[in-house]
């Protein structure tokens, strides 16, 4: 317990977060601070490549193994099946409709690539090391939860009578596939990823001064620009009510539990069951958002984009991390 | 210079949405169009204005010349596109000067 | 389908004046607004194309589509609020399909 | 409010022609004219959205309200301007307040 | 003499001032070359988080003292005051109105960033120290001389004869204390500021490669586009006549030696006390036009901003930097 | 020939090819991955102002001498005439119309600044020095393909019995000579040169954390960019046709041979050579484009963009690239 106090604390006197809750002041005050919406996407595009092209060469370094091929599957379960969880906690507690439930849901299966950075950033600062393929893991979350979320709705909208209408038209349209298969995030994490385990540490050196160097740096300034857009938010959380907004601080930390369990299950290092309890705990607002905007035109954005960025988002940022990572060793240490 | 009466519509939509409006109004026999990339706003569906991480609060506006047949056809056609969706459509009447080009 | 008159107000001013032009434009009973968050233009006021170090010489233009009499209220409103401002008000004629929603 | 019934012109031309387009419009009277820098479109001409590299496949928004003389008169002389580039001249009835600053 | 003309030709062969050139000659020569809008605001806001984080970095090493607080009081009784005597030259010798008077006034009580920012690069490629804290003084400077600048209008105004109806409007309208105090870049400056002070040394250690490194390099590029901006408003100088114009030449050298005088007097070091200078001979671009835009809109816009953007600025960059520093090192050898 | 296959080998697994080929596959697929237009054009000028500074700080470093003025004649000298030579072979060969062809022929007598920079990195990697000089040729081959170009259209357009009317008018209009000779790339590429030659060492110090250290990364993710150029200019390939398509990919190979015996004859080193047939053997797609836009409408530009940008720069980036080097050490060892 003193030791996540202590980590928590570290944790809030970093520039990481110190940025952020600085953005969230100024949005919410309606400062006219903004990042100019191209350099925003500019930094969010940076942080995948890096990301994913760091996680490649570290594959490269270690080479493809029995308890990699584990890991990953693990990654692709977690994500098909902690949709189910949090619908199910959204029907129930939440006492949210069929469509609103599956939409959120979808949200908290995949994962939010910004988490994830802070917390290798948080572990960086800490020397503590963590597995490279965790980052594999990540963007093999990104997606499935989506396909879980879908088949939710549309069970729901068969049992409620439209059945055979329901089960005729496709699960993905063609749009949605497109959406999620060929989001820009998407793509590009993996694609760096490929190309850093292609090139390894040769192209690591090249890349090095861009991606490594500035990294802690920049996730700081996109902290910022992430704080902002919370801020601007809060007079959203009206629009989402209270047994909502609770299970955007309950489910990362019920998720967060299952990751750091399965990653301790299959032998992961604390440093990696840290993260892989972060990707559990974290909830997209990227990549989902914008496929259940087209799949679930009837779920309401505002909903979900507060829940999983100005909820949930802070949360794992601010206690989430540290709270995992001292469970992590605690668990290392029994 | 002999100028022709068209309808011109005004099609403001969340970008989510616009690529189907799109192919639609080329189906529906538009010879072109012109989108306004971002554009806010507020509706009946709320404010709409930040396209910073994802377009899902981000808003296109679709201009369109065509004859006026095409045009109802395109409104007509516009509106089961735009349940659901954040979407409006404005027709007014303008004027051209190549009549074959719309 | 159905068609129905309105007004479309195309209010074209310069960013500072922005936030009090949209203000009115809600309290005078608009039911939406489109903002087009940066045009440049040259008028009575010479040249305003610089958006790069504040928003002194950057223009807005402001669509509202609107009820006859709101849509003239507006127009009135906007006088005063323009006054030392770089502005104008443009006014036509528009149809929409959905009476209720402006 | 007393409304004045002016013309309002919507160019929408290819980027390399935008200057040309503009120094006609000056020099044909219109007291003002508003620039929308960049709008993507498809046309008779094919697709033209892409920006990155050149200004080769970018179009642009040009916005001009004045009396009808000189409306007509820019009509006339875009007329050449435009042979052999990407663009679009569209005319319709507004109204303005200030008469005279058009 | 012979130390400042070496300063000066020393200063005049720096990259920063040969790119500031290069834009002024493409903006007066109608090229098309131009940073997008984006990248321009993004190396704005990045001058802004960086020069703040370091001064507030540097704040933590050396703690707050006496002297300091001195200091601060200073900066902000000269952003005060300095709009008086520049209102004053403006209504005598610049034969100017009372509403375009009180609003330049106020750009010359308020500072510019990058002024300051191109004067610790030109100490900085010379080895001269200077006291982290000038930094929060500029902070400081940024809004007191709006407030001076809007009681000269107002005075002015109620003297004509509508001084009752004049007295009864607030001073600022919520608009106006909107753009002032929560502008983005005083918001950026003194919350990058703050974060610096809180995690110091470390947390100057993580952000380092991204706003110490290439720092020097970031203002030459960010000259460029300011250069470019120059160019581009040559044609406006017909607007501001020549008498204004002068002004825009002799105002900094009577505000940059008010500042040299009495930063001199409380102890600072010959770089501190060059940066002072700075800090009183610059005018405001960014926060202070806005400002005036929405308070007091009959003052023309196009005559504040060219004086303080295409006279003062390049005035300060090319002679007044090096001639405040020789001043300064004359100053502390006697 | 074995040398060669080596070459392409590892040039094919660098990140810079990687990166393109992740974007070419993306553009095509239509995932909706692109980098802002802001950023990408900001990456262009940066591409512009570093290639343009280092070349002038080396300049600076080995100072101007007899064959440095001889290479520069010739970079201009292969301008003018590249031209002449495309456009033979684009009529003939290519059976194209007079204004298509003059308006192809002036891209292949100008440069690819990206293929060049490429090409640096691509030495860079190998450690082969090559002179700094050589980036002065490629500014100053930028433009006169220009004038080439023009001049073989209006030839064409009197021949064709117009005679006196094109005669009389003037064969740069006001706007295409603004268009080419204060163009932003280069002003800016002349520009930064200039000033990296007047700052030399001291300067090359205060810009190389920004323009020299991630230099080869932000090529990678700029290469990222024209990969989804290209991508999704790949269905205008319809409207090149085969004839002029296989012009794209013969050209450059003449063009480079050319550029490599002309450079190697006035004494340059392997690498240096090398980067001689690159610029021969790329082609424009910023400059021409845009100067072709205005000077002769009637040619279509989907033709000259795509052959330029989709079939020659690929080209060059994998085949080419490698192929001349080779080439040029084969000569070297002769
Ligand atoms: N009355 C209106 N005038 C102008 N634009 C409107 C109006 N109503 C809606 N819009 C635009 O259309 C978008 C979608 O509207 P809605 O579907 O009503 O939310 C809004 O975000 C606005 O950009
Ligand atoms: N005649 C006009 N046609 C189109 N836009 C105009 C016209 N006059 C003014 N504008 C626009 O309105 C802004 C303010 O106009 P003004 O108040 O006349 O300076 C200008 O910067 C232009 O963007
Ligand atoms: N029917 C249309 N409706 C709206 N915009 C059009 C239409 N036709 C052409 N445009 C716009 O005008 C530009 C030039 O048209 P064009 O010269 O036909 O290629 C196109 O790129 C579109 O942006
Ligand atoms: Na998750
Ligand atoms: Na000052
Ligand atoms: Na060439």
């Amino acid at each position: 317990m003193n030791e996540f106090l202590q980590l928590a604390a570290g944790n809030l006197l970093s520039p990481m977060v110190l940025f952020f809750a600085l953005g969230v002041t100024a949005g919410w005050l309606k400062s006219d601070l903004a990042l100019p919406e191209a350099v925003s996407k500019g930094l969010s595009l940076y942080l995948m490549l890096a990301i994913g092209f760091k996680g490649g060469a570290e594959l490269a370094a270690s080479g493809l193994t029995g308890t990699i091929a584990v890991a990953l599957v693990l990654a692709i379960a977690l994500s098909f099946t902690l949709p189910v969880l949090a619908y199910g906690l959204l029907r129930s507690l939440g006492r949210l409709d069929v469509t609103n439930a599956a939409a959120i849901a979808a949200h908290y299966g995949s994962v939010s690539v910004v988490t994830f950075v802070a917390a290798t950033g948080f572990l960086g600062n800490r020397g503590i090391p963590f597995e490279g393929y965790v980052v594999a893991m990540m963007a093999l979350m990104e997606t499935p939860a989506i396909v879980t979320g879908l088949l939710l709705a549309r069970r729901a909208r068969s049992a409620a009578g439209a059945e055979a209408a329901a089960l005729r038209t496709p699960l993905f349209s063609r749009d949605v596939a497109r959406e999620v298969f060929l989001s820009g995030s998407v793509v590009l994490l993996v694609g760096s990823f490929a190309i850093g385990w292609a090139t390894g540490e040769k192209g690591l050196a090249i890349m090095a001064p861009a991606i490594v160097d500035p990294f802690k740096a920049v996730i700081a300034v996109f902290l910022l620009d992430m704080g902002l857009l919370v801020g601007r938010r809060l007079p959203d959380f009206r629009a989402v009510g209270w047994r909502v907004m609770a299970f955007g601080l309950y489910m990362p930390v019920i998720g967060g539990t299952i990751g750091l369990l399965s990653a301790h299950a299959i032998g992961l290092s604390p440093g990696g069951v840290t993260l892989v309890a972060v990707l559990a705990a974290s909830a997209s607002y990227i990549v989902v958002p914008a496929a259940m905007r087209m799949a679930l035109p009837k779920a309401n954005p505002a909903v979900y984009v507060t829940l999983s960025l100005a909820v949930t988002f802070p949360f794992n940022l601010i206690v989430g991390i540290p709270l995992y990572n001292a469970a992590a060793r605690l668990l290392a240490a029994m | 210079m002999q100028l022709y009466k068209k309808k011109k519509l005004e099609i403001i939509v969340e970008a989510a949405r616009s690529r189907a409006i799109i192919e639609m109004v080329e189906k529906a026999g538009a010879h072109g169009y012109t989108v306004v990339p971002q554009v806010s706003g507020k509706g009946n569906r709320g404010v709409r204005d930040d396209a910073h991480l994802s377009d899902v609060f981000r808003n296109v506006m679709i201009i369109v010349i065509a004859a006026e047949d095409i045009a109802h056809r395109i409104v007509d056609q516009s509106q089961p596109l735009l349940e659901h969706y954040a979407g409006i459509v404005v027709v007014s009447d303008v004027e051209v000067v190549r009549d074959e080009h719309f």
